[in-house]
């Protein structure tokens, strides 16, 4: 157990007067390892929430193949693989924010979480453009399946869907948008919306503490003391970019 | 499903009902109670063993004055623990072994089962013999084993006859299964048991066990009287399907539309159109329910399993309803 | 590789200058930038295989680049491979719990497959499910269609 | 350390802004309570939160008891309403009460003291938790006002999803927050028994409580995120129609249970291993002799908090689960009655030769050791595969898990409140009326569940609003227990008031124990030691001796320390 080693310290003087040691801790080394360990175990809760997702998947990928491969074409890769790069190349300007904390480089540290955000933005608005995409055909999760392309040509000209715009020919419409026992994708789509859903939300989460950081970094209020919130915040986002590297694959990818 | 006629299930804690069980009903009574009762008797000699030596200690080791000082006595032993680690571990070895071999003998149905179709919704069971005879009361020949196919159309339930010792839940969205051999005749409980709301507890029905000759001529009477009058068939079936459990008679709104003069009469729906009930509307809406909500109901009907005839006995007998 | 971009220690104890921060680990921008660029390589590989039919290896090829991303991530991003074991031992533990779960809840539906696809197969559903009711027009009251509603169930076909 | 029985009264203004005094004086005002970042604060007003909830989910039971006297309905006419207070019963005695209850209200207190620290890691995120427990309180008291919640506590799909007619969102977002104060307690314990512990206070030498602690917050952080998702699930799925649990969608209702259970079976762990942690130390403050078998009864909580994880489908024997991992389960479940029968024997072999007096806690410590033994007992006969066949969803089912969840891990909270009540609050209770409420719970509780086993082997299944005539006699029985219960709670929880009338009379160390908490006064100071702390053997009660002077137990001077003081001294 290392953590015995940090504790036997003791702390007969510690520093009276660093302003960024709380009182309850001994050493900045203490407060930093907790911050960075409570991190982490957050960060497992956060692996553990997705668990339910992934299983949800993973059962019923096993029980319908043919409903998720037949589903996932209606999904856009190309998107989903631009916004796999977006979120990446975010990481890394994440990871370099934390290096500019670290070495309280302010210009570095204010550029590196700009770029991240707007990397975040991008994110969020391939996602917009998706998922708007689904309203308009009727790829709906669940119940709300109604499966635009599933109602027939009539139904989509009364509605202005520009058919020949999407993968499916229209006279393999009504076949296209059902798994072969004639369920809808509804299931599939309901995992989709789900995954993602949720996974949307963290980046929203994101956006918010990478803003609350740019704030303090542009008042200066970031130094090398404190330097661990930056580390923290930069833990968390790159989590929700591991996510999507699994989701990416999972859902896209599927042949 | 009301309660039971009550008298004529006593025969049940007749023969074999002890402190503990119901009759030995069943070819796995036998067997799963010398199991019970082995692990009863082990716990409870364990259970005694702990609390007389509690008690034990509590008397002897008692503190005689105030402040005494803190005796010194052994705070560990490897020996003593691994000892009451490994005995404990061989007795659940053995408890695991008994209680795997039996629920493998229940899972696993005989070939030449004679198999009965349970269909399962709030708060009915209906039970379809091979010759497509149905019933709510689950009818079964002594001596033959019985595989009961399962399913359900709305929630969760649990298929449960304490004296077969036997229970099974049923899920919707697929089909499972239990089987017996039943080895007395008489009546016996079948409970539900998987909570599935308003009137679980009235889902309850019996098992009758006949002999072959007896079961035949049951089954011959059930497949007449499903051929007599439409009307007289739909009121059995208001009360036998579940219908009574929402739908009255005397025009109290239940959870659904009372009954009472309800043909003929304008119905308004939830997305404000308007309609004369007529025999097409009351098929529709006993095979589609949802289709037309009625204003002010919710789509809490579950979808039936009704033959084109059961439907057309029920239409029968709400226009009778008046 | 040691990525130390200034006099700091990886971790440990306080070092001679008295330093209270000097366990804190920065990474070097080259580091950085190689592990980005690795990470970029391996999604263009992972999209080019994709569209490729290998059948049944597919579901694991795609899983194992995202390991190996998930790991460069990990390791370097996230500083894991500098950082205490405990956090390491943490993490570790999340996926082995997160595994056990995955793994029984996939094993038990999986044997159920059969119970669930007879059901299927015998209770086969003849139109999509939402279509009667959440259609945007007003068809479901049109007189049109009696004969559709006659038929015995609409989602669960008698038998 | 001082030994002043009155805590200082005049609050002379620090430096730092803080005054002096101890925690409950220190500062007025319902704000220094309401955003306090005081982890003791935080614990009591846990408490009043707990004790509150557990009176309202008791007042539900009791109604429902009332209608189980006699077989058909009598005061609750309809099934919907027996369903929503059942439902409500249950979940507020889950979720406000039992998980709640030790780690939250008797941790919170105890462990930073106990572990020679200053605070939890994290103050900030310790207040928050409560918060969000006071907001999830809200919010089931919402939903219980807003059409109430049929499902059962349980939540089954597709029951709670497409049929239930009552506010499940509502309640399902309450749990769902609540889920989220508990992760927030865990995950502070963990750090702080892992960053936090002072010289000397190595893992091996720290109190089997804190042990019980650490392995219930790893259960916390764990389990609940995957209750949250599942929660989550169905609320978009009532609302946005997922039908990722929904069979007419090709949903699984099975899945669903798994999702459940691999929360709210380890929860159940969450409930009963602090429990057992309040319990070793009750038994070697009592018995006055150093626990037996220290590390195995450290490790078994361990065990028991990974076994934990792998037996959640023994809840779905019956449900349709296949066989082989029915048999998996089977196997794992047995594996863990072997280390709670560990910590059994060797709480009985701490009480031998040793100096045992029954006061009120040690009465509460028997009473668990009693009641578990039935609870854990009745255990095998569920986790034997066809004897559950039978006994599944009978009242087998709710007696033995009334026997765990009530018996033991209600006992173990009453145990332990009464055993820091001096220590939280400053003052004694009366012992005598103590003793009174301690057997009355005993007794009712015996006499209230007891009979439902029989019922249950018997046939009658559980949840039940009318049932049949054969059943009555032990429904009958059951009811006057669960009146007594009711009354003996009443007792306890009067009898713990009014000491509170009284000004400050408890000694710092009026049992005898030798944890850290008792080397402070009674009620501690607000930072939890005026000076470092001297970090001694939490089971070396040989340096415990009584001081009939002061009528307290006061350390050796300079016995029993432990790691760097020990050469001090």
């Amino acid at each position: 157990m290392s953590a015995m080693s940090d504790a036997s310290h003791g702390a007969p003087e510690h520093p009276e007067h660093d302003p960024h040691l709380a009182h309850h801790f001994d050493d900045a080394q203490q407060q930093f390892d907790a911050a960075k360990m409570g991190m982490w175990t957050f960060l497992v809760t956060e692996i553990l929430f997705f668990s339910g997702l992934f299983c949800a998947y993973a059962v019923y990928r096993s029980l319908y193949p043919d409903l998720f491969e037949g589903a996932a074409k209606y999904l856009n890769t190309t998107l989903g693989a631009i916004n796999t790069l977006v979120l990446l190349f975010s990481s890394l300007t994440m990871a370099w924010a934390v290096r500019c904390a670290q070495l309280e480089q302010k210009k570095g540290l204010i550029l590196t979480l700009a770029l991240t955000l707007a990397c975040a933005f991008g994110f969020l608005g391939i996602k917009y453009a998706e998922y708007s995409h689904k309203f308009h055909e009727g790829l709906l999760p669940g119940a709300n399946y109604s499966a635009a392309l599933h109602q027939g040509p009539e139904w989509l000209e009364e509605h202005g869907v520009d058919i020949h715009s999407h993968a499916p020919i229209p006279e393999a419409v009504e076949q296209a948008a059902l798994a072969k026992d004639g369920r809808s994708y509804g299931l599939f789509f309901g995992i989709y919306f789900a995954m993602t859903g949720l996974h949307g939300i963290h980046v929203l989460a994101g956006i918010a503490v990478i803003l609350f950081l740019l704030i303090r970094a542009i008042q200066g209020r970031i130094k090398r003391e404190n330097s661990v919130i930056v580390d923290n915040v930069g833990l968390y986002w790159h989590l929700v970019d591991l996510i999507w590297i699994f989701l990416f694959p999972l859902l896209y990818l599927i042949n | 499903m009301s309660m039971l006629p009550l008298a004529m299930i006593q025969q049940e804690y007749g023969e074999g009902k002890n402190f503990w069980f119901h009759a030995q009903a069943s070819n796995f009574a036998h067997e799963y109670d010398w199991v019970f009762y082995f692990v009863l008797y082990l716990s409870t000699f364990f259970f005694i063993a702990i609390v007389a030596t509690m008690i034990l200690f509590l008397v002897k080791y008692r503190r005689r004055e105030e402040g005494e000082a803190a005796p010194h006595g052994p705070s560990h032993n490897t020996v003593l623990e691994i000892t009451w680690t490994v005995i404990p571990t061989i007795l659940v070895g053995f408890l695991f072994w008994f209680g795997f071999k039996g629920y493998m003998s229940q899972r696993v149905p005989p070939r030449d089962s004679y198999e009965i179709r349970v269909r399962s919704q709030r708060w009915v069971w209906s039970f379809e013999s091979p010759g497509g005879i149905q019933s709510d009361v689950l009818y079964v020949p002594k001596g033959k084993n019985i595989k009961l196919r399962m399913s359900s159309s709305d929630v969760i339930h649990s298929l449960y006859i304490p004296a077969f010792r036997v229970k099974y839940d049923i899920v919707p969205g697929r089909y499972t299964q239990v089987w017996f051999r039943p080895t007395m005749k008489g009546e016996f409980h079948l409970f539900c048991t998987e909570y599935c709301g308003k009137d679980h507890s009235r889902m309850t029905t019996k098992v009758v066990v006949m002999d072959s000759f007896e079961f035949q001529g049951q089954l011959d009477k059930l497949a007449e009287e499903a051929t007599s009058d439409p009307v007289e068939y739909g009121a059995k079936l208001y009360k036998s399907k579940g219908c009574s459990a929402c739908h009255t008679l005397d025009g109290v709104k239940g959870q659904g539309p009372s009954w009472k003069g309800l043909f003929g009469m304008e119905r308004e729906f939830s997305n404000a159109k308007k309609l004369v009930v007529d025999e097409q509307y009351l098929r529709e809406s006993i095979i589609q329910p949802h289709k037309k909500l009625v204003k002010g109901y919710g789509a809490v009907m579950p979808v039936t399993q009704l033959k084109d005839r059961q439907v057309d006995a029920l239409i029968e007998y709400i226009k009778t309803v008046k | 590789m040691s990525d130390t971009a200034n006099k700091a220690s990886p971790h440990g104890a306080h070092d001679e200058h008295g330093d209270p921060y000097a366990h804190i680990h920065v990474s070097s921008w080259q580091t950085l930038v190689a592990v980005f660029v690795a990470l970029v390589l391996l999604t263009s590989l992972t999209v080019y295989v994709a569209t490729y039919d290998i059948g049944r290896f597919e579901l694991a090829v795609a899983m194992g680049i995202a390991t190996i991303k998930c790991a460069l991530v990990m390791g370097f991003f996230m500083h894991l491979k500098y950082d205490r074991a405990l956090n390491r031992m943490v993490f570790l533990g999340s996926i082995l719990f997160f595994t056990l779960f995955l793994g029984i809840t996939v094993i038990d539906l999986d044997s159920s497959k059969p119970d669930i696809e007879s059901y299927r197969r015998e209770n086969p559903v003849k139109t999509a499910p939402a279509t009667e009711e959440s259609k945007p027009s007003g068809e479901a009251t049109k007189p049109g269609d009696p004969k559709k509603s006659g038929e015995p169930g609409q989602h669960q076909k008698q038998k | 350390m001082s030994t002043t029985t009155i805590a200082n009264e005049e609050q002379v203004a620090e430096p730092g802004g803080f005054r002096h005094g101890d925690y409950l004086t220190c500062d007025k005002g319902w704000k220094s309570w309401a955003f306090t970042l005081d982890h003791k604060r935080i614990g009591v007003m846990y408490m009043l939160g707990v004790v509150f909830s557990f009176f309202l989910g008791g007042m539900f039971a009791l109604v429902l008891r009332m209608e189980l006297f006699t077989p058909n309905p009598t005061i609750i006419r309809s099934g919907d309403t027996y369903n929503q207070l059942f439902t409500l019963h249950g979940a507020i005695m889950i979720f406000l009460v039992i998980i709640p209850s030790i780690p939250a209200v008797l941790g919170n207190f105890v462990l930073p003291i106990m572990l020679g620290a200053k605070d939890v890691a994290f103050p900030r995120i310790n207040l928050m938790s409560f918060h969000l427990y006071v907001i999830g309180m809200v919010m089931l008291v919402a939903a219980i006002l807003s059409g109430g919640l049929d499902t059962g506590w349980t939540f089954y799909t597709p029951y709670s999803t497409v049929v239930s007619q009552t506010s499940v969102v509502m309640a399902v977002m309450g749990a769902f927050v609540l889920g989220f104060s508990s992760i927030f307690t865990g995950l502070n314990f963990v750090v702080t028994i892992h960053k936090m512990r002072p010289a000397g206070m190595t893992f091996f030498k720290m109190p089997l409580f804190l042990w019980s602690l650490y392995a219930t917050a790893i259960i916390q952080i764990l389990a609940t995120p995957v209750l949250g998702i599942t929660l989550l699930l169905i609320v978009v799925e009532r609302t946005l129609g997922f039908g990722i649990f929904d069979p007419k969608m090709g949903g699984d209702p099975v899945l669903f249970q798994h999702f459940f259970w691999f929360y709210s079976h380890p929860a159940v762990y969450i409930m009963i291993l602090p429990a057992m942690g309040v319990i070793s130390e009750l038994i070697t403050t009592f018995s006055r002799r150093r626990i037996f078998g220290y590390s195995f009864i450290a490790y078994s909580s361990v065990l028991i908090a990974i076994f934990g994880f792998l037996v959640w489908g023994h809840h779905l024997f019956t449900s349709g689960q296949s066989p082989v991992a029915t048999a998996i389960f089977s196997i794992l479940t047995f594996s863990v009655s072997i280390p709670s029968a560990i910590k059994v024997f060797n709480w009985m072999a701490t009480m031998y030769k040793g100096s045992i007096s029954l006061q009120t806690p040690m009465l509460y410590a028997m009473s668990f050791l009693f009641l578990f033994g039935i609870g854990g007992l009745t255990g095998l006969f569920l986790g034997m595969l066809s004897v559950d066949l039978h006994l599944h969803d009978t009242y087998f089912v709710v007696a033995h898990f009334h026997y765990v969840m009530m018996g033991s891990a209600l006992v173990g909270f009453f145990g332990g409140l009464h055993f820091w009540w001096p220590k939280i609050f400053g003052r004694m209770y009366d012992e005598k009326w103590g003793r009174i409420g301690a057997i009355g719970i005993f007794v009712g509780f015996n006499t209230c569940f007891f009979p439902q086993f029989i019922a249950g082997v018997q046939g009658m299944p559980r949840r039940y609003h009318q049932y049949e005539e054969i059943f009555r006699p032990y429904m009958v029985i059951s009811t006057i227990g669960a009146f007594i219960l009711g009354i003996a709670s009443l007792i306890v929880f009067v009898n713990l008031y009014k000491s509170l009338k009284k000004p400050y009379d408890a000694p710092p160390n009026p049992w005898g124990g030798a944890t850290l908490e008792w080397t402070v006064t009674s009620p501690p100071p607000h930072h939890n030691f005026d000076e470092e702390p001297k970090i001694y053997d939490p089971y070396n009660l040989e340096a415990v001796v009584w001081d009939p002077e002061t009528r307290s137990y006061k350390h050796l001077e300079g016995q029993g320390l432990l790691g760097d003081g020990e050469q001090d001294a």
